[in-house]
């Protein structure tokens, strides 16, 4: 990140800095999600059966599609940055793109299943759910926060990702001047290493 | 990889319809999650009249209503005898606050415990009487502290009426820690939260029930009833003393290591270089 | 550079830059004017709780009648602590000092990323402003206390959520301040300015944004759960949906009590740069001290668990954390030993910067004294709740914090706006300050041991003596206080030049010009040797 | 002036590590044999394998998209050290939560 207009003194670029960081802000994130793993870790050792239980209800087949999904999405941002560094800009360009498409259809497929959800009204005070013993309404309350704030990443790093794309083909990051790119890419990693912690913890509980 | 691309290409069509489906589907959704969650603790009645008629049995027995004995300020605690957790440190506090407080129990104010489990009889009451009056350090007339039972419903209206909100969990119940002030003619005055009460406090609400005022809620940190022992405390305290005395052990040994470590010489200066 | 410096019409930083007028300072990314925005800020924030302290001692002088109805003082009191500590106490050392000082004394241009800088600050006044509209909106001000302790956050129809919302913004500003500022100390650091050459109030600053960058999260997730209970009713601390409210305060404290140490690190720090200069003499101990700051960052991190004692926890946490708790003794122990140490044969001047320093250690060992004696007393007396908790607290956020805060501000103030306040006044100032601040909180742990009950709006006949006693101090502290910042700032418009280095100071701040000009250094220096290095001929 | 200079030479010695296509794309297909290692680890082989499972692949998992995708392999040990002590801490927070909990 560069400093203000009109100094006297040339503003520099501090890779290492920026990256740094991003790295420092990713920390942040981790434990934010950590939060919310040391919660599910105590409900779930106090109510093994019901989160069990709990996670029969959730549809796994979707779970574990949006897994290859994010894993996927993950290598073309990596793909990417190297594609720019050997100077393919096109290669780069259309990694992004993919990488974004498969993030909408992460979302899409969130939403498909979340409506399935709420349909069987399974949701915070919903009818069924009411009905169910304590530990699984704390296992759902769990699955939406957790899905919930991770679709909010996804939504935050798709945005990013765009702009990214942006930049790249109006050729302000280059294969010399590519910490944009880069800092994008780690935070959507992050955001795939999260949910391949959510995958077993929601989706394979049962 | 091609498989998913082209999967990806007729995705990509739909997704253009559904990203603002979602937006749409956010609304109802909001709407949906929106209902009032089961309750437990206190809603608070300030103002209003605590259940005057409902029917409770004393400590022989004999039905009374809370119109019969409130005539002067009053402090209502509710609780259930059998009570595991919160209920023993609370009826002692309050105990504690009996003792010291500079009113005189029976004539300046009463104490009313009302148990709200339907199962507890006037004789546990009775016994519970007698052991807290066992407690005071003055002369305290049993009437000054009364204990009563009765059955769900009526027990029910009295804990509603002030907004008590208990729930049974297996064979014990999840309730709030509270007391409440109610004036001489039954008006809810005054909530104190937590298990354990200051006597100037209590005194202070006291006298504010007995003018007939109603004052808002201090501090509002609920105290459940969930494990609570009082014996873990004391391991803790004592714990913690030993850890005091090995801190302090160590700051005495390294200001004793300054004093020694100066007079050897002067030649500090180069002493604590890097 | 001197001769520019030498110039009488010469002001630094303050006359630099492309814009003129509000703008030149609401939109500069220069880490000196971003210091100065939270300066001005915290101190307007400042007056105005003081003003609500006041009138709470005011409506302590009568027993008989209430001057403000009872709803009106809890709102009072509840306004003051939530001004206090989240917009003065939390950020107030790091914020302003932190964001003006830490590139100069590493010898760097500028923070490492200015931009968020500036943004930090516009989510701290945002934050600001949202707690108090939190106060004053909707159904009323939060009755939950500064905690928001579930089960009863999930229930209030007071105004919890935006409150709740205000503390996440406050955090998410606490936590890109801490990003910049450990970034730049990494990043930074002029040539030859090793790790062990850094002056020690960086290094108090670079502990305690590891805190925030680590623990400021865990409450941010905890403060968007009770939001997402309130509006959804996800469950996850609602008892009846088999929640467990002991996991929320957990979460809780994981964040609030390392804040405490957010709180006092910096204050440290300020206090180990001011003492060696005051004293000519290098601080004793360095890397102790630097490394007692990571200590008590790393330690304080680990011992949340002692505020949650009478709450239902099991026993072997209760031994774990009160072991660990007494760890944290030890570094900040070890930090007073080396104070005194340097202080020690030292050549002492008492100047209005030391006078206020001393006066950090006096009262801030008090509050802990009378913090151990809140954990031995406990067990016989019932303090909780009382007057105790309330004047413990004030000696060591105001007496310790508070203290290290006007400490710095007469320390540096000359750097920072090139002028010199009057030091005779500056003394006269302490005289109130001192005698009205013992009072005051004095008087509130003797009527706290009496059993006074905090929070109430009035008292019984008994403890009135002390009421008067504590209020009357209340006023003498208000008018020290006043004397404090007016001579500030007539000094702003009216001191003398201050010149470059009016303490005979070591370290890198004091080798620029008063103000500095708008990147710091012509030439970035290169440091050669560690810091504290006091000559005859710098001490004169 | 002159660490600017020597920052921008940094940066672009620290860019030139160039990761090759096929290594992400090895990493890519171990990330997939993992998890599909770890559905299978529940379902098919044996229900008291799922909760080792989770704990051992999922880790691990974590960790290669750590190491390769974000190029945590090939950046300094200072950058390597923060990361751990980071995991380390939000492990410790969890057990200590933990030693309340287990011992109620």
């Amino acid at each position: 990140m560069s400093s203000v207009h009109a100094q006297p003194h040339p503003a520099h670029k501090d890779y290492e800095g920026a990256k740094l960081g991003m790295w420092l802000f990713l920390f942040t994130e981790i434990l934010l999600f950590g939060g919310l793993f040391l919660l599910y870790s105590a409900y779930r050792a106090r109510y093994p059966l019901e989160f069990h239980h709990g996670g029969q209800h959730l549809n796994t087949f979707i779970g574990v599609a949006n897994t290859f999904i994010l894993l996927t999405s993950s290598l073309t941002v990596a793909l990417a940055i190297s594609a720019l560094q050997k100077g393919n800009r096109k290669l780069t360009l259309t990694c992004l793109g993919i990488t974004i498409l498969f993030g909408l259809m992460f979302l899409m497929n969130k939403y498909i299943e979340w409506s399935e959800e709420i349909a069987k009204g399974l949701y915070p005070n919903g009818p069924e759910l009411l009905k169910l013993p304590n530990g699984e309404k704390i296992f759902y309350g769990l699955y939406y926060a957790m899905t919930g704030l991770h679709g909010l990443h996804v939504v935050a790093g798709i945005i990013a990702l765009a702009i990214v794309w942006n930049f790249v083909r109006r050729n302000s990051v280059t294969p010399t001047d590519f910490n944009k790119l880069e800092n994008t890419g780690l935070y959507w990693h992050l955001v795939d290493v999260i949910w391949i912690f959510l995958l077993p913890l929601l989706y394979l509980a049962a | 990889m091609r498989g998913s691309l082209e999967k990806l290409m007729i995705q990509s069509k739909i997704m253009t319809h559904l990203i603002f489906l979602l937006a749409l589907a956010f609304s109802p959704l909001v709407h949906a999650f929106q209902q009032a969650p089961a309750e437990v603790g206190v809603k608070e009645k300030l103002g209003s009249s605590v259940a005057l008629d409902s029917v409770l049995r004393d400590e022989q027995g004999k039905p009374v209503t809370l119109r019969g004995l409130i005539q002067k300020p009053t402090i209502l605690t509710l609780n259930y005898f059998r009570c595991a957790g919160i209920c023993t440190p609370l009826l002692n506090s309050v105990a504690d606050v009996i003792n010291q407080v500079g009113l005189e129990p029976g004539k300046d104010f009463q104490v009313i415990t009302v148990s709200f489990d339907p199962s507890d009889t006037p004789e546990i009451a009775e016994q519970k009487q007698i052991n807290y009056l066992k407690l005071m350090k003055r002369p305290v007339a049993p009437a000054a502290w009364r204990f009563l039972t009765g059955d769900a419903v009526n027990t029910k209206r009295v804990s509603d009426s002030v907004g008590f909100h208990f729930r049974a969990d297996k064979d014990q119940f999840v309730h709030p820690g509270v007391i409440i002030m109610l004036t001489p003619a039954g008006t809810v005055s005054h909530y104190l939260y937590g298990i354990s009460f200051l006597p100037a406090e209590v005194q202070m609400s006291l006298q504010e029930a007995a003018a007939g005022q109603v004052s808002p809620t201090i501090s509002r940190f609920l105290a459940f009833c969930y494990s609570y022992d009082p014996e873990s405390r004391r391991y803790v305290l004592s714990a913690t003393r030993l850890a005091g005395i090995a801190v302090l052990v160590f700051a005495a040994a390294f200001i004793l290591f300054l004093y020694l470590g100066r007079s050897r010489g002067s030649k500090d200066k180069t002493g604590f270089t890097e | 550079m001197t001769s520019s410096a030498e110039t009488a019409t010469y002001r630094g930083f303050l006359d630099e830059g492309g814009r003129k007028g509000l703008l030149a300072w609401l939109l500069s990314t220069d880490h000196k004017r971003v210091g100065i925005l939270y300066l001005g800020a915290m101190v307007f924030l400042f007056f105005v709780a003081v003003a609500i302290g006041v009138l709470m001692r005011i409506e302590q002088l009568v027993t008989t009648t209430a001057i403000f109805p009872p709803a009106m003082y809890n709102a009072l009191f509840t306004v003051h602590g939530v001004i206090m500590i989240f917009m003065f106490v939390l950020p107030g050392l790091a914020a302003v000092f932190g964001n003006f000082m830490l590139p100069i004394m590493i010898g760097a241009r500028d923070v490492a990323f200015p931009r968020l800088n500036l943004l930090s600050w516009y989510f701290f006044i945002a934050g600001a402003l949202l707690a108090v509209m939190s106060l004053f909106l909707g159904n009323g001000p939060p009755d939950t206390g500064w905690t928001f302790y579930a089960p009863f956050s999930l229930r209030t129809g007071t105004n919890v959520p935006l409150a709740v919302f205000a503390a996440f913004v406050l955090g998410f500003s606490s936590i890109l301040t801490g990003i910049n500022f450990i970034t730049t100390v990494h990043r930074l650091r002029a040539p030859g300015m090793g790790w062990h050459r850094m002056p020690l109030f960086v290094w108090s600053l670079y502990a305690t944004s590891w805190v925030q960058v680590l623990a400021t999260p865990v409450i941010g997730i905890t403060l968007l759960l009770v939001i997402a209970e309130r509006f959804f009713g996800i469950g996850v601390f609602d008892p009846a949906k088999g929640g467990d409210p002991i996991l929320y305060q957990h979460l809780f404290w994981i964040y609030s009590h390392p804040a405490v140490y957010i709180m006092i690190l910096p204050a440290m720090g300020a206090i180990t740069e001011i003492i060696p200069t005051f004293a000519h003499r290098t601080i004793f101990g360095y890397k102790a001290i630097a490394y007692s700051s990571l200590a008590i960052a790393a330690l304080g991190s680990l011992v949340w668990g002692h505020h949650m004692f009478t709450s239902g926890m099991g026993e072997a946490a209760n031994i774990a954390f009160s072991l660990i708790t007494f760890l944290v003794a030890v570094p900040s122990a070890i930090k007073v030993f080396n104070w005194t140490s340097t202080l020690y044969k030292g050549a002492i001047v008492l100047r209005p910067p030391m006078v206020y320093a001393l006066t950090f250690i006096f009262l801030f060992s008090i509050g802990g004294l009378t913090g151990l004696m809140q954990g031995a007393l406990n067990l016989n007396t019932h303090l909780h709740d009382t007057y105790f908790i309330v004047g413990h607290f004030h000696y060591v956020m105001f007496g310790g914090t508070g203290m290290g805060f006007f400490a710095a501000l007469l320390y540096w103030f000359p750097k920072m706006f090139g002028k010199m306040y009057n030091e005779k006044v500056a003394f006269i100032a302490w005289a109130p300050i001192f005698v009205g601040f013992n009072m005051l909180y004095g008087g509130m742990l003797i009527l706290g041991y009496a059993g006074m009950p905090r929070r109430y709006y009035t008292h019984l006949p008994q403890y009135h003596t002390g009421h008067v006693i504590a209020s009357v101090g209340g006023f003498i502290l208000a008018a020290g206080l006043l004397l404090f910042f007016a001579n500030l700032f007539v000094a702003l418009f009216k001191g003398k030049k201050a010149g470059q280095n009016p303490w005979g100071g070591v370290t890198l701040e004091w080798q620029v010009p008063a103000p500095p000009p708008l990147e710091n250094f012509d030439v970035i220096p290169e440091i050669k040797s560690r810091p504290y290095i006091f000559n005859p001929e710098a001490a004169k | 002036m002159s660490t600017s200079v020597e920052h921008q030479a940094e940066g672009a010695g620290e860019h030139g590590h160039v990761v090759p296509y096929a290594t992400f794309v090895r990493v890519w297909l171990i990330l997939l044999f993992l998890t599909g290692l770890l559905i299978l680890a529940g379902t098919k082989f044996h229900e008291s394998l799922s909760v080792p499972a989770l704990l051992t692949l999922t880790p691990l998992k974590a960790g290669l998209v750590f190491f390769y995708f974000m190029h945590l392999k090939y950046e300094k040990p200072f950058l390597k050290l923060i990361v751990l002590i980071v995991l380390a801490t939000l492990t410790l927070l969890i057990g200590l939560i933990f030693l309340d909990l287990s011992f109620r």
